[in-house]
């Protein structure tokens, strides 16, 4: 727990992006921007994750959270702007959302999105790492590490005595875990959580918080996006504020929640 | 209904449920029977079964082939095609282009190369599309390619730029349609609305003999017993799920790492060419191919029949073909027959206000509320998709 | 030869205002006795002596014949004028005839020979007539017949016409006589060929391309040159036609389609039964003009316009019960929309077909829809031009009620966010309700106009299902000005592609660029911005 | 069925009676048409009374029905009343078959009046020939056949065609030097503009004088070919357009000719599909002097005709009701059945196939058909002029009757077939290789 808050970058002052940052992040924004019709959604947006990060993004509606996971999952494209991952090896606006996908960049969704009509366990076998191709999967079977893996991830999701309830019927808090746990199956470099605690009991809130920190712990850098405030003091990580498509300030979240600016947009005054 | 995946670590799902067994018992029951009943027993008696019943109930058979064929696609990945009609009359072309090239000098004209309708429209010699057909093989083959090859391109376009719902549904219709009009000009070579018909013998039996009628029934059979265990394969593969999750939130699969353009395109091309199968089966025994096959009303009623027996459960597809058409053989003769179209009408509302999820769909609901168990077809009822 | 003569003498006759008197027993009397044998060869000669009689009631006695109202009396060889009321004038001595036994009279009949001996004659016998729409017709009927000696005639009448179309008229009829006229100097001859090539159209054409081969050279190369400018010319406003009948089967695709673009477009009714409803109004309409057919046929003219609101009305009903009883247990369901629509479709049909049978009904067209006129070569016929007039206020109408009106706020509102819009106290049944009839009333009208073109018969909706959902698509689900575009476009596309690919190939061709359109496009022409129909 | 699926549990143990199960639910459907008394002879009727061609068949079927009415009240058939059987194979070709197939061997029927398209007529040719059974095929056509199964009381093109080329070409018919041959794309057309192409040009019309066209079924904007034909025959000859455009598409045509302004008396329409009930759904007054060509036309004068026309008002209790030359062709068909019928004491298909050639009963003008051993009848032709009450005004009649011939002289490929089932007992005889060529 503790260690985790103490995580040496947690306590880094905000970077300016230089050549060497480039080559160890991996993930990499620079002046991304997003236009729909008119309204900038991104405005110049840029910033690293490093490997093994855990990154909160907080920030009030339209600031344009939602629109930069697209970008990174290449659901939307940038008007202009580079986005690089691995280290600047891979340029992410080129690739489309499979390949970023198998690239190790997982992705939860505001509104939980499971298989509704699979069961649990079949949500999972289809998120676990593997083969992707439509041929072979004809012809697939199930290995022994492979149900290890899941038995594994039912233990972290804490689903276990839900496996084979179809994932419709499923709770929402629920089905934001079991989401969750499709992502640890995809076995991520980057996972991208989009309000995992929207909806869910303080309880759930603070076991949430607890999971991604483990998750965060065996090595996945994460980037999640949240409005719940205790839950992102839970997560005690580096925060960064976005306010109309651009980092409005970065840091502990006591020091971006005493930024003068971010008071402002809040307040809106 | 035990669901084999109720232990923790179960192999996996065996390829038949109780459904699925008595399916197939039916079927290839009715594969063994009918024949022997038409053959073996004398006319007159109580078991016999008339020659005509026989070809009728072939029939019916391939549509149900065709209905399953629908099903997959439809009921599992959520492809409405309004086309598939035409991949069936592709491969009852292909299986008419090779009966009419076994008439040889039979034909009114004695041409020993030129069917006759080429003969007086005055053709000079046969299109190069019709090279091969007098060779079984070579029309077997083309039974699938014809379908699939057409399936594979408009699907490869279709998919990889994310046409979905109505516009994919729409194309395909315009694709048959499109198709319909084609077929229908005489300077297509295949005979434009007369089609291909009179037929004399397939593979040297003849095709109007009682025993090769009784022989392609068991066989329709047998296709759709096949069919039915592919398709049943294939959905409960790793595949079939990714097909299902395709069906019920196509971006997560992206962002999961599939690619849902091959794994669409994939079911296409099959149930594409188990449609031409049921063409193929269905020409010799109806007697005639012709293009009204293409027209866009008949691949809508073969969304009907499946929607009547329950989409997205395979042996429902079957069931609705067979009874929507049992309904219609039975309506169109007799005193019924100035009202039959109020009938068919009538049902088609009747089964979406009171049966959304078709016959099967609704009984399986039906059971797994009595029965506490999970479904035993995957997304047995799928949520509304198109 | 005969009728020149006779065109000659009678022109002459006219000229010298010479008030003929009773003929003896000559010309005129034996025409008469032609038309008592049922001969159209008979009838045929008839006419040309009727002409070269010069006698006044010739003119009566053509007419009379055009219009069947020459009787004649086989045995008697007597012949007879019937009067418009119903008095019969001895065509002998044109005084009015007694003691006629009716019974054995029997009209004087006219085959497409006769007809056209009956054009020639009357148009030879009235190049004076005091009514210049008759001196036009005369002055076209001599530019067909084409024959040398009603030249007198011809250039006199040029000399006192007064009326500038009919002058020009006269002016090409004589040119055709002098160009074909091998006695006539070259000079006037190359004169005729200008004046004709002035006209510039079809029949100048073929006029010049038969130039009689015995023509000396210049005029030859005169006309040839002509014939070269004119089918240059003709070449460009073939194009313009295209592109008019382009509109015109645009605006007949606009109106099957947009009463869809509202039920499929903005209620995500995959509505099979759209075809039936413009179907309908078809029927309407022939129902409307059979009351009016059987009550007060002096409406007539006037049918369509009482059958517009009436149609609307009609199938608007229909649409508000099918979405009352069927649809609203559909919404969210958009293939089971399908599914159950095309299932009363079917039954829409069948209950026609029992009610007025398979076969086709007659609607009429109004006068004012029939016929045709040239904007310089370019042909409009009223039909059409009607039809596209009503096919834009339709859809300006439809527009409006969207856009203005207070249900057309609700409908938007309903459509974008059904619970919202129910929050805020809008009665989203009734909405939906007024939606589906509204969409049905539309199609309905399309029907009123449709039964002007195409068979009102029960497969009517059937033959324009598909299209109008292509249309729909093709101009993105959802947007109005989409299903505009898409319907124009289609129609012109379809139009400039028949020429060269023919009919059936055209179709075939645009089928398939619709589909490659929608791999471009996979959201039609004008995507939908945000929550688009995902059926 | 249903029933089966509700059966909860393992299915091995019960794999045969679910089976047998199975077999009889199957059965069931064959039983599901209950025998009826034999005191009746059954014909059957198979045309469409729903779909596409249902517009033109009703009338056909109700025709049949009239006639069997009639023929009742004559007190039937070998003492028999006859009993029609009607389905509706609903303009679906291979329903036609099926149809076709039920009425013989499960209703068992001795004779079946019916179809109107080429292709349904292909589509049950085969069945009829199996089951050794009797058509009577009431709609002109292609030609181009003769089947021992088959009785065709239709116009074949020598019988319609040709004379209405012959009349334009003649000076009442007003001397036409140039033609339009527009059809619908299919067999009838298709065989039709053939035989015409070859024989104007024996008649020295120059191929550049010839304008061939086709449109699909259900052409509704005819804008553009109008806008053609009429450039076509502005070119300074005499032309007239021979039209073999079907059933549906001719009404937007002929609307289309009336916008147009094209008259008669400029460019003469001939129609060989259009009749009385085509013309019920157009206004006439812009057509008058438009031409068809058929063997019967309901404004013929003669006393058969008149009672025909007032009996059948009287059945349809319908004085508005049209007659057509398809329901002469039906009239005729079923006179010469039941003629042969009465001939040979039988309802049996062969002794009637073989009785029928030469039986001879009156048809509604005035003359009379005879069956002819190539199965084809003996027809008078007229060509009538469209009137503006909806009626055809006969302007020519050929000279005595026609005999209808299956094999056109006027196509290489069957110039030299002859069909006689007769002598020959062959529907195409070679008369090169003096060999019967079909099977």
């Amino acid at each position: 727990m503790s260690d985790i808050l103490m995580a040496p970058e947690a306590a880094n002052p905000p970077r300016a992006i230089t050549e060497k940052t480039l080559t160890d992040a991996l993930l990499y924004l620079n002046g991304v921007s997003v236009t729909f019709d008119g309204f900038r959604a991104l405005n110049a947006l840029s910033f690293t994750v490093d490997a093994g990060e855990m990154r909160a993004i907080i920030g009030p509606n339209g600031a344009g959270k939602t629109t930069m996971m697209d970008v990174i999952t290449g659901k939307t494209r940038p008007d202009i702007g580079e986005v690089f991952f691995n280290g600047g090896t891979t340029d992410l606006t080129k690739l489309d959302e499979t390949e970023i996908a198998t690239l190790g960049i997982g992705r939860k969704f505001q509104k939980p999105t499971v298989f509704e009509s699979h069961m649990v366990i079949d949500n999972l076998r289809l998120a676990l790492k593997g083969q992707r191709g439509a041929l072979a999967n004809i012809f697939r079977r199930e290995t022994g590490e492979e149900r290890d893996k899941i038995d594994a991830i039912f233990e972290t999701i804490r689903l276990s005595d839900h496996r084979y309830r179809l994932g419709g019927a499923l709770s929402h808090g629920q089905k934001q875990w079991l989401e969750i746990g499709m992502l640890l199956a995809q076995d991520p470099k980057l996972l991208l959580v989009d309000e995992p605690v929207a909806g869910m009991t303080d309880a759930e809130t603070a076991q949430t918080a607890e999971l991604l920190r483990a998750i965060n712990a065996n090595g996945h850098s994460v980037v999640v996006v949240e409005h719940d405030m205790t839950f992102v003091r839970d997560l005690g990580v580096r925060v960064m504020c976005l306010h109309e498509g651009s980092v409005l300030a970065e840091g502990t979240l006591d020091q971006v929640s005493a930024n003068e600016r971010v008071i402002e947009v809040y307040l809106g005054r | 209904m035990s669901h084999p995946d109720t232990t923790p670590g179960a192999r996996p799902p065996a390829l038949l449920g109780t459904q699925g067994a008595i399916f197939l018992a039916i079927v290839l029951g009715a594969a063994v029977l009918i024949p022997a009943l038409n053959l073996l027993t004398p006319a007159g008696s109580a078991l016999h079964v008339p020659t005509y019943l026989v070809s009728l109930l072939g029939k019916y058979l391939c549509y149900a082939l065709l209905a399953m064929s629908v099903d997959l696609i439809w009921g599992y990945v959520g492809i409405l095609s309004l086309g598939q009609g035409a991949f069936f009359a592709l491969g009852g072309y292909a299986m008419g282009m090779y009966l009419m090239r076994q008439i040889g000098t039979r034909g009114v004209y004695g041409d020993p190369v030129l069917p006759d309708f080429m003969v007086f429209l005055n053709w000079k010699q046969l299109p190069w599309f019709w090279y091969g057909f007098d060779w079984f093989p070579f029309a077997a083959l083309m039974v699938l390619v014809a379908p699939g090859a057409l399936a594979l391109v408009f699907g490869w376009f279709a998919f990889r730029s994310r046409v979905t719902g109505v516009y994919l549904s729409i194309i395909t219709q315009a694709m048959t349609f499109a198709l319909l009009l084609a077929f229908f000009r005489n300077d297509m070579g295949f005979g434009g609305n007369n089609g291909l018909t009179d037929f004399k013998d397939i593979l040297g039996f003849n095709v109007q003999a009682d025993g090769t009628r009784a022989v392609l029934f068991a066989l329709s059979a047998l296709a759709l017993a096949f069919g039915y265990v592919l398709c049943r394969y294939l959905v409960r593969s790793h595949f079939g799920k990714v097909l299902i999750a395709i069906r019920d939130a196509e971006a997560r699969v992206r962002f999961t790492g599939y690619r849902a353009e091959n794994y669409k395109l994939v079911a296409f091309v099959v149930s594409a060419c188990l449609a031409g199968v049921a063409g193929a089966l269905y020409v010799p025994q109806v007697g005639i191919i012709n293009p009204s096959e293409f027209s866009p009303a008949n691949s809508i009623e073969i969304i009907v029949w499946v929607a009547v027996g329950g989409r997205g459960t395979l042996a429902g597809a079957a069931l609705g073909a067979v009874l929507v058409n049992y309904a219609k053989t039975y309506f169109t003769s007799g005193v019924l027959a100035p009202y039959w179209l109020f009938m068919l009408g009538g049902l088609f509302v009747a089964v979406t206000l009171f049966l959304p999820k078709g016959i099967v769909g609704t009984f399986l609901d039906w059971r797994s509320r009595h029965a506490e168990a999970e479904p035993d077809v995957p997304g047995a009822t799928p949520k509304p998709v198109a | 030869m005969r009728l020149a003569a006779a065109f000659l003498a009678f022109a002459l006759a006219v000229l010298t205002v010479v008030v003929s008197r009773p003929a003896m027993a000559g010309p005129y009397e034996d025409a008469l006795a032609k038309f008592t044998t049922e001969s159209y060869a008979d009838t045929d000669e008839g006419l040309g002596l009727l002409a070269t009689s010069g006698n006044p009631l010739a003119v009566d006695i053509v007419e009379a014949l055009a219009d069947g109202r020459l009787l004649f009396n086989a045995d008697a060889k007597t012949v007879y004028v019937k009067k418009a009321d119903g008095s019969l004038i001895d065509a002998a001595t044109g005084q009015p005839a007694t003691g006629v036994d009716e019974a054995a009279l029997k009209p004087v009949r006219a085959n497409n020979r006769v007809r056209r001996a009956i054009e020639a004659a009357s148009g030879a016998l009235s190049l004076m007539n005091p009514d210049p729409a008759k001196r036009l017709a005369a002055a076209q009927a001599v530019f067909k017949s084409r024959d040398a000696a009603a030249r007198p005639a011809l250039e006199t009448a040029l000399s006192r016409e007064s009326d500038p179309q009919v002058k020009a008229a006269l002016a090409s009829a004589r040119a055709a006589i002098v160009l074909n006229d091998s006695a006539s100097p070259e000079a006037d001859r190359i004169a005729a060929v200008d004046t004709i090539a002035g006209a510039g159209n079809q029949d100048a054409l073929a006029l010049l391309q038969n130039v009689p081969a015995d023509a000396p050279a210049g005029v030859k190369t005169a006309a040839a040159s002509a014939v070269a400018s004119i089918q240059h010319s003709l070449a460009i406003w073939d194009v313009a036609q295209n592109i008019w009948y382009g509109l015109s089967l645009g605006s007949v695709l606009l109106l099957a389609a947009i009463g869809l673009a509202i039920t499929f477009g903005v209620m995500g009714v995959i509505n099979m039964a759209h075809g039936e409803m413009v179907m309908l109004g078809a029927y309407v309409t022939f129902m409307v003009q059979e009351a009016i057919r059987t009550y007060d046929p002096g409406l007539f003219d006037a049918s369509l316009i009482i059958a517009i609101p009436i149609a609307f009305l009609v199938t608007g009903l229909i649409g508000v019960v099918i979405e009352r009883t069927v649809i609203r247990f559909l919404y969210g369901r958009p293939l089971e929309t399908l599914l159950a629509t095309w299932g009363i479709s079917l039954i829409l049909q069948q209950a026609i077909r029992t009610a007025f049978g398979p076969t086709n009904r007659e609607v009429g067209a109004p006068s004012w829809m029939s016929g045709a006129f040239e904007i310089g070569h370019l042909s409009i016929t009223y039909g059409r031009l009607w039809i596209i007039v009503f096919a834009g206020l339709v859809f300006l109408a439809l527009l409006g009620t969207l856009r203005l009106t207070r249900i057309g706020l609700e409908m938007r509102a309903v459509t974008q966010n059904r619970r919202m819009a129910a929050s805020m106290g809008i009665r989203t049944n009734w909405v939906d309700a007024m939606t589906f009839g509204l969409g049905s009333g539309i199609a309905g009208m399309a029907g009123v106009a449709l039964s002007q073109i195409d068979n009102v018969s029960p497969n009517l909706g059937q033959s324009y299902i598909i299209d109008s959902f292509l249309v729909v698509v093709f101009g993105g689900v959802g947007n109005l000005w989409g299903t505009l575009v898409g319907a124009m476009s289609l129609g012109v596309a379809n139009k400039l592609l028949e020429p060269y690919a023919g009919a059936v190939l055209g179709k075939i061709a645009l089928l398939v660029i619709v589909i490659l359109f929608i791999q471009k496009r996979p959201r039609g022409l004008f995507a939908l911005k945000g929550r688009a129909i995902e059926a | 069925m249903l029933k089966l699926f509700s059966e909860p549990g393992r299915f091995a143990g019960r794999l045969v009676g679910r089976v047998a199960a199975g077999a009889a639910a199957l059965a069931l459907i064959g039983a599901a048409v209950p025998a009826k008394a034999e005191d009746t002879i059954k014909i059957g009727v198979l045309h469409s009374l729903s779909g596409t061609m249902a517009i033109s068949e009703t009338t056909l079927k109700d025709t049949v029905l009239f006639l069997v009415d009639e023929q009742n009240k004559k007190g039937g058939v070998l003492g028999k009343k006859i009993e029609a059987v009607v389905v509706d194979p609903a303009s679906n070709w291979p329903l036609f078959a099926e149809k076709a197939r039920e009425l013989i061997t499960k209703d068992k029927v001795a004779v079946v009046f019916g179809c109107w398209t080429s292709v349904s007529r292909k589509s049950v040719l085969p069945v009829f020939k199996e089951l050794n059974s009797i058509l009577f095929y009431p709609v002109q056509y292609e030609g181009e056949e003769s089947e021992r199964n088959v009785f065709y009381t239709g116009a074949a093109p020598n019988q319609q065609a040709i004379p209405a080329v012959d009349y334009l070409m003649s000076k009442d018919g007003g001397e036409v030097k140039r033609w339009v041959l527009a059809g619908t794309d299919y067999v009838y057309p298709r065989t039709t503009n053939k035989i015409l192409e070859a024989y104007l040009k024996s008649k020295g019309v120059k191929d550049e004088d010839i304008m061939i066209n086709y449109t699909p079924f259900g052409h509704s904007d005819w804008q553009t070919i109008v806008a053609d034909i009429k450039k076509f025959g502005s070119a300074g000859k005499k032309t007239a357009v021979v039209s073999t455009i079907n059933g549906d598409a001719n009404v937007p045509f002929y609307k289309e000719l009336g916008n147009q302004g094209i008259k008669a008396t400029d460019i003469p329409v001939v129609a060989f599909s259009v009749g009385e009930e085509e013309l019920a759904g157009i206004d006439t007054k812009p057509l008058v002097g438009h031409l068809a060509a058929w063997n019967y036309f309901q404004s013929i004068d003669t006393p058969e005709n008149k009672a025909f026309i007032e009996k059948w008002h009287e059945y349809t209790k319908n004085p508005k009701r049209t007659t057509n030359d398809p329901m002469e062709a039906t009239y005729i068909g079923f006179n010469a059945w039941v003629a042969a019928v009465e001939k040979v004491k039988s309802t049996d298909a062969d002794k009637v196939i073989d009785a029928l050639p030469g039986i001879k009963v009156p048809n509604l003008t005035g003359g009379t058909a005879e069956v002819l051993p190539n199965h084809h009848i003996t027809k008078p032709v007229f060509i009538g002029e469209i009137e503006d009450n909806g009626q055809f005004d006969v302007v020519w009649k050929s000279k005595g009757l026609v005999p209808g011939d299956a094999w056109s002289d006027f196509l290489p490929g069957s110039k030299d077939l002859e069909a006689d089932w007769v002598k020959l007992k062959c529907g195409n005889f070679n008369t090169v290789t003096k060999k019967c060529g079909g099977a």
